[in-house]
């Protein structure tokens, strides 16, 4: 591989990292609560916003916003769970998917009244060049963001697995009458899992608001990249999403940089009707495969 | 301990349960019979919050608990072993035994009972860290079981636990039972299979097309004639 | 027999009003009025995959926008009418829709997985026809400007509007039969359960594909009409996944797998989300935000869809 | 079927269904076309469709901000005779319905002409509508190259199409080309906007004695631009072209500069990140040298200074260099309904501003006029430098200033 390649590659790996966690967030909302939620690029942008607003208008560093937008996130996502998704919970795909459509409408256009549509650019100081080793470069703000993703898959993986809360969520995402008979209060359970989704997403979000401009539509262009994701890590898969985020994030620069990035789109695509295919419950078969 | 009266249960429009009124009094093995599609699941799920009750009151430990959620439910000591057994399938079964305290006072006798279940069952402590959903029958019944105990109930309700178990295994469910009872949990248990039901149980109500059509002693019932020929077929 | 005849009061007052509506309203209300029908035949369309048969699709621009651009470059490049290009275009997108179904059903995809791959599939065909110089890449294709009816152009929009009108017509009327048909009952039966559907020996692969074939072929049509009467189509208008969106919102508003839903749910959504477009010109985005409430609180409280609640309270009234 | 199966139900129920949808369908065409009484009659009305909601909002939104400047300067003068001018902005939703239905919406509640649209394809569907109308379309900025090709009489383009871009880049490549330049590549966004200027260019691209090494089309919704920067930092072309909208150049630049990447030369044709004022505050002097052929003022107008200066006091930025072409565009209609014995008639006005001839605009270009097809005749793009942190025009030379016009 030449270093123009091995370059790309690296590029790759570092944005998969932030694709991988956008799709995480997707990947619990969709795998455990199975929920097709169409408002994800819109959280992403919220998240997006939110560190903007503080870094820009209160000159906090965004690293140290991301705590905020956390919270923000996560009560965002609750109350979304709890109002309007919980009472189409049981109901087919095309009503969830035309709820969180309106979600996004929604939430697209409260940001777009309260910061305008205008290009918004945050600047960090000390990050305005990219560090090298050897003749390889490396953006500061998509490795810290890589890191980032890293800890936060680690943290949602502990709070998953090792944690009361997290193993009723999962319980009550594999089977919802034996978690009731247990006593676990599903209905608060399911929006804090989405809660989680909607952090992880915000958090993705708030990642990219030093590397984009950003705008009030601009998390639409993540909302089907996060569905191939999610799908080919396998629904739920939480390592899965991680791992498939860096594949789609290497397959998409790599494409780009032999094929061009007008083709790397069709790439993509092909991979997920692909994977859909051949391995719908993704390619570590672990994911929870979804019937109607 | 648990008294129904009168009551009413749905699914959309259709009335399943038409008015029922039993008895669990403490102490005691109650076996609650029927065919299939008489309404026993209906009723079983409904006495823990998961059903739409429409008439009627249901009243455990001197508590009205016939609105009250799942949880409040759980949390007062009447706990399901529901049909089907509905196991966390892609969970361990420590994880699924851990989920069955999943209350404060649970919580509290956690170790006591994960200890008092490996003793009644000590083929789960071999199968640990095994996923659920990959066990045979018999050991998800017996997981079912388990985590139902780890909930620390006062009264244990099973809903048809044999079903679709070996005759070797449905002993050893039932002989479970016996020992739950004798360590002071009361039982109400839904069968088909009344035959080796009515051996263990104090008494027994007979289900009927959402209607209770008969009730006495275990020995009583099992002496009737009528539903010696319905039910026991020999 | 009573539900039916509501059912056929409704579709029979909304045909009267359909008539008399362009002869009470001026151009804009013409052009909302275009708006509606075309939003309905874009509901119908999806209806008979996804309502009826169950098969839920979010990639309906695939078939609308195979419709537009085939009639389109059969018009502008070799000069073929474009009523001609119309059924040509029916006839692509009912191979593509037979061939994206014969795949998904041979794989087994169903429910959200399905919807994925037909959103996919539109979007691949949106990369492509973007990037393809022999399909016009990216500039689009601009329909020259006549009044000549056997090239689909009229300077009188009240006439696109009954063509259009007709268009729905037929296509409610097609699928009705169909679905009073054993048809239909099959296609409800593969909704329902599928499994239990083929054990009694409905043939359900044909079905569906059956299904999905004349659903492509009723939203290509929709895509000539939009690219007749607008006049101007490329890749990321006619592919986009909007296009998709409004073929599903009149379907979820009136009533998914009702004859009447999707007429209901268009005649309702288009003309709210107009007036919210006019009532909030002041701040932008306000007129987003109502009509994404509206969405939620629709999806919310009528889970049926409107029609498909009224149905279902007659129905309800009986017992 | 379910429902036919049912049965016993209360009659009637079809005839309320019916009294009730006549009672909706009539409230809502009352409703739908209230505005049309409400006309005050003393203003002059022009109607302005743009996307003010979704991907295009703030391209949309800063054409009606510069076009209700336009609007108070005329106002503040005096009107059209004594009557005063109103603009009614609408959104287009960035969809061809809604663009039809919003052109339609205005020409109901009676504007005399309409202005718009930022995006092609939404700008092909109103000049129909114009058409239909017969009212009068003057085109904000729409730049795809068969706009006009349909031989509508209503529709009127001031600002420079795909095809002048790239005629202008051709021409000023005598200014920046130096005798060593050989190679040249270019990085573009593939709708009809940036795929039609490149492909325009790489067809002349004979006569200007560059070879192409490279051709990279990405998508406007990109979320990175590394893979191309790798690749263009490999060819390494004597001159490079990037065209394409504000955020993903912005996206591209961004990589540039982090990487410390020295291309030889840059020169942006309708580039949307270069010539805009945010570009240069975000990133300073690091991009000084590097040229665009784009939309701007005259620097040598007074109007160009009022615009602009207004423009900053009333939205607290600058301009954007697409909204220019919105003021001139009311500048337009406004000039030719000066002209109008009656300026309510749409079609007067469509003659008078066919019979356009203004001398006195803030556009870099000589005066505006238009062709039997509507097309400006002079409409050009300038040449724009970067030096020290500021877009200077140094050519054509008419239009060069090397006094500092902006802050």
């Amino acid at each position: 591989m030449s270093l123009q390649g091995l370059q790309s590659l690296l590029d790759g790996i570092l944005m998969g990292g932030v694709y991988a966690l956008a799709a995480l967030g997707l990947s619990l909302i969709f795998g455990v609560l199975k929920i097709t939620n169409f408002a994800h690029g819109a959280m992403m942008t919220v998240g997006m916003y939110v560190v903007f607003a503080l870094g820009n208008d209160l000159g906090l560093n965004p690293y140290l916003a991301l705590p905020f937008a956390m919270v923000l996130m996560f009560l965002i996502g609750f109350l979304i769970q709890r109002f309007p998704i919980h009472y189409i919970e049981h109901a087919p795909t095309h009503n969830q998917l035309l709820l969180t459509l309106g979600m996004a409408y929604i939430l697209e256009n409260v940001l777009l009244v309260i910061f305008t549509p205008n290009y918004q650019t945050l600047t960090v100081k000390g990050f305005e060049k990219a560090w090298r080793i050897g003749s390889l470069t490396f953006a500061p703000a998509k490795l810290i963001a890589f890191g980032v993703v890293i800890i936060v898959t680690g943290c949602v993986y502990y709070l998953l697995y090792m944690t009361n809360t997290g193993k009723s969520i999962r319980a009550s995402a594999q089977n919802e009458t034996g978690a009731k008979l247990m006593g676990i209060n599903v209905r608060n359970i399911r929006a804090i899992a989405f809660g989680i989704g909607a952090v992880c997403t915000g958090i993705a979000g708030g990642l990219l608001t030093p590397i984009m401009s950003i705008y009030p539509t601009l998390g639409e262009t993540f909302q089907l990249k996060c569905f191939v994701i999610t799908v080919l890590g396998g629904m739920g898969n939480l390592w899965g999403a991680l791992v498939s985020g860096l594949i789609i994030g290497v397959v998409e620069s790599l494409s780009g940089y032999y094929l061009g990035g007008s083709w790397s789109e069709m790439v993509i695509y092909g991979i997920f009707i692909l994977i859909l295919f051949l391995r719908p419950t993704g390619l570590f078969g672990r994911g929870n495969r979804r019937e109607n | 301990m648990l008294t129904i009266t009168d009551l009413h249960v749905g699914i959309g429009n259709l009335k399943i349960i038409q008015g029922i009124s039993l008895e669990v009094r403490r102490g005691e093995i109650v076996s609650l019979m029927g065919a299939n599609g008489v309404g026993k699941t209906t009723f079983m799920r409904a006495l823990s919050g998961l059903g739409h009750i429409t008439g009627g009151t249901v009243e455990f430990e001197g508590q009205d608990i016939t609105h009250a959620t799942s949880q409040e439910i759980v949390e007062a000591g009447l706990i399901q072993v529901p049909e089907g057994r509905q196991l966390f399938s892609l969970m361990s079964v420590k994880e699924n035994l851990e989920i069955g305290a999943h209350t404060k006072r649970a919580k509290a006798r956690m170790k006591e009972n994960l200890e008092y279940v490996y003793t009644l069952f000590p083929e789960l402590k071999e199968m640990n860290s095994q996923a659920a959903g990959n066990l045979s029958g018999g050991q998800q019944q017996m997981v079912a079981v388990g985590r139902g105990l780890m909930a620390d109930p006062k009264l244990l309700i099973l809903d048809q636990p044999s079903i679709g178990l070996s005759p070797i295994m449905t002993q050893k469910v039932l002989k479970a039972v016996i020992d739950i009872h004798i360590r002071g949990v009361s039982v109400l248990i839904a069968e088909q299979n009344i035959h080796d039901v009515l051996k263990i149980a104090h008494r027994a109500y007979v289900l009927e097309q959402g209607l209770i059509r008969a009730s006495g002693t275990a020995q009583e019932m099992a002496e009737n004639a009528e539903i010696k020929a319905m039910y026991l077929g020999h | 027999m009573k539900t039916k005849k509501v059912e056929q009061g409704t579709l029979l007052v909304l045909l009267l009003m359909a008539v008399i509506y362009p002869f009470l309203s001026d151009r804009y209300m013409l052009s909302v009025g275009i708006s509606v029908l075309l939003m309905a035949l874009l509901g119908q369309s999806w209806n008979i995959m996804s309502g009826y048969a169950g098969q839920f699709s979010f990639g309906h621009a695939a078939f609308f926008g195979l419709g537009a651009y085939a009639s389109s470059i059969l018009y502008v490049d070799h000069g073929v009418s474009p009523w001609i290009g119309m059924i040509a275009g029916m006839a692509v997108a009912a191979l593509v829709g037979v061939l994206i179904g014969f795949l998904s059903f041979r794989y087994k995809l169903r429910g959200d997985f399905f919807a994925l791959v037909t959103l996919a599939f539109a979007e691949i065909l949106r990369v492509l026809f973007n990037n393809t110089k022999a399909l016009k890449a990216a500039t689009g294709i601009l329909i020259p400007y006549k009044d000549v009816w056997s090239e689909f152009q009229f300077a009188n929009d009240r006439i696109f509007y009954f063509i259009l009108l007709a268009m729905v017509i037929a296509a409610t009327i097609f699928i009705g039969l169909m679905s009073r048909r054993k048809f239909g009952v099959c296609l409800i039966a593969i909704k329902e359960n599928q499994e239990a559907a083929g054990s009694l020996g409905v043939p359900v692969l044909k079905y569906k594909l059956l299904a999905m074939a004349i659903s492509a072929a009723i939203a290509a049509m929709a895509g000539t009409f939009y690219a007749q009467y607008y006049g101007f189509i490329d890749p990321t208008v006619v592919f986009s996944a909007a296009i998709s969106v409004e073929a599903i919102v009149p379907c979820i508003i009136g009533g998914a797998g009702t004859l009447g839903g999707p007429l209901l749910g268009a005649l309702i959504i288009v003309p709210l989300k107009e007036l919210s477009n006019n009532l909030f010109e002041g701040v932008n985005g306000v007129n987003m935000i109502i009509y994404g409430v509206l969405i939620v609180l629709f999806v919310v409280f009528c889970r049926d869809g409107i029609y498909g609640t009224v149905i279902r309270r007659l129905k309800g009234a009986r017992s | 079927m379910q429902y036919i199966m049912e049965s016993e139900r209360k009659p009637m129920r079809s005839k309320r269904i019916f009294l009730l949808l006549m009672t909706a369908l009539l409230a809502l065409s009352m409703v739908l076309s209230g505005c049309k009484s409400q006309t005050a009659t003393d203003t002059i009305k022009i109607g302005s469709v743009h996307p003010l909601t979704g991907s295009m909002a703030y391209e949309g939104q800063a054409m009606v901000n510069a076009q209700k400047i336009a609007i108070d300067k005329i106002n503040a003068e005096g009107g059209i005779n004594g009557r005063f001018l109103e603009l009614v902005a609408k959104d287009s939703l960035g969809t061809s319905s809604g663009a039809a239905n919003a052109a339609l919406k205005l020409t109901n509640s009676g504007v005399v002409a309409l202005t718009g649209t930022y995006t092609s394809s939404s700008a092909q569907v109103v000049s129909r509508t114009a058409e239909k109308t017969r009212i009068p379309l003057v085109v904000t900025v729409a730049s795809s190259d068969n706009l006009l090709s349909n031989g509508y009489r209503y529709t009127f383009r001031v600002q420079p199409s795909v095809s002048v871009f790239s005629q202008n880049f051709l021409k000023y490549l005598s200014y920046f080309k130096t005798d060593d330049m050989e190679t040249v590549a270019f990085i573009y966004e593939n709708s009809n906007y940036g795929a039609g200027i490149s492909e325009y260019i790489t067809d002349h691209i004979d006569e200007t004695g560059l070879r192409i090494v490279g051709m990279l089309s990405y998508p406007a919704t990109t979320s990175t631009m590394s893979s191309e920067v790798t690749k263009l930092a490999a060819l390494d072309p004597d001159l490079l072209v990037p065209i394409g909208y504000y955020s993903d150049q912005n996206l591209f630049m961004k990589e540039v500069l982090e990487r410390g990447i020295q291309f030889k030369k840059i020169v942006g044709c309708a580039n949307g990140a270069f010539s805009d004022a945010k570009f240069l505050r975000t990133y300073g002097t690091q991009v000084d040298g590097i040229y665009d052929i784009n939309y701007r003022y005259n620097p040598n107008s007074e109007e160009a200074q009022y615009m602009l200066e207004t423009y900053r006091e009333v939205y607290g930025e600058d301009i954007p260099v697409h909204a220019i072409y919105g003021y001139e565009s009311i500048m337009v209609v406004a000039d030719a309904l000066k002209r109008c014995k009656n300026p309510d008639d749409p079609e007067e006005l469509r003659d008078a501003i066919a019979a356009s001839e203004i001398y006195e605009h803030v556009l870099p270009q000589g005066v505006i006029k238009f062709d039997e097809k509507g097309e400006n005749i002079n409409s050009a793009g300038v040449l724009v430098e970067i030096r020290d942190g500021k877009h200077i025009i140094v050519f054509p030379e008419e239009y060069a200033d090397h006094d500092e016009v902006q802050k």
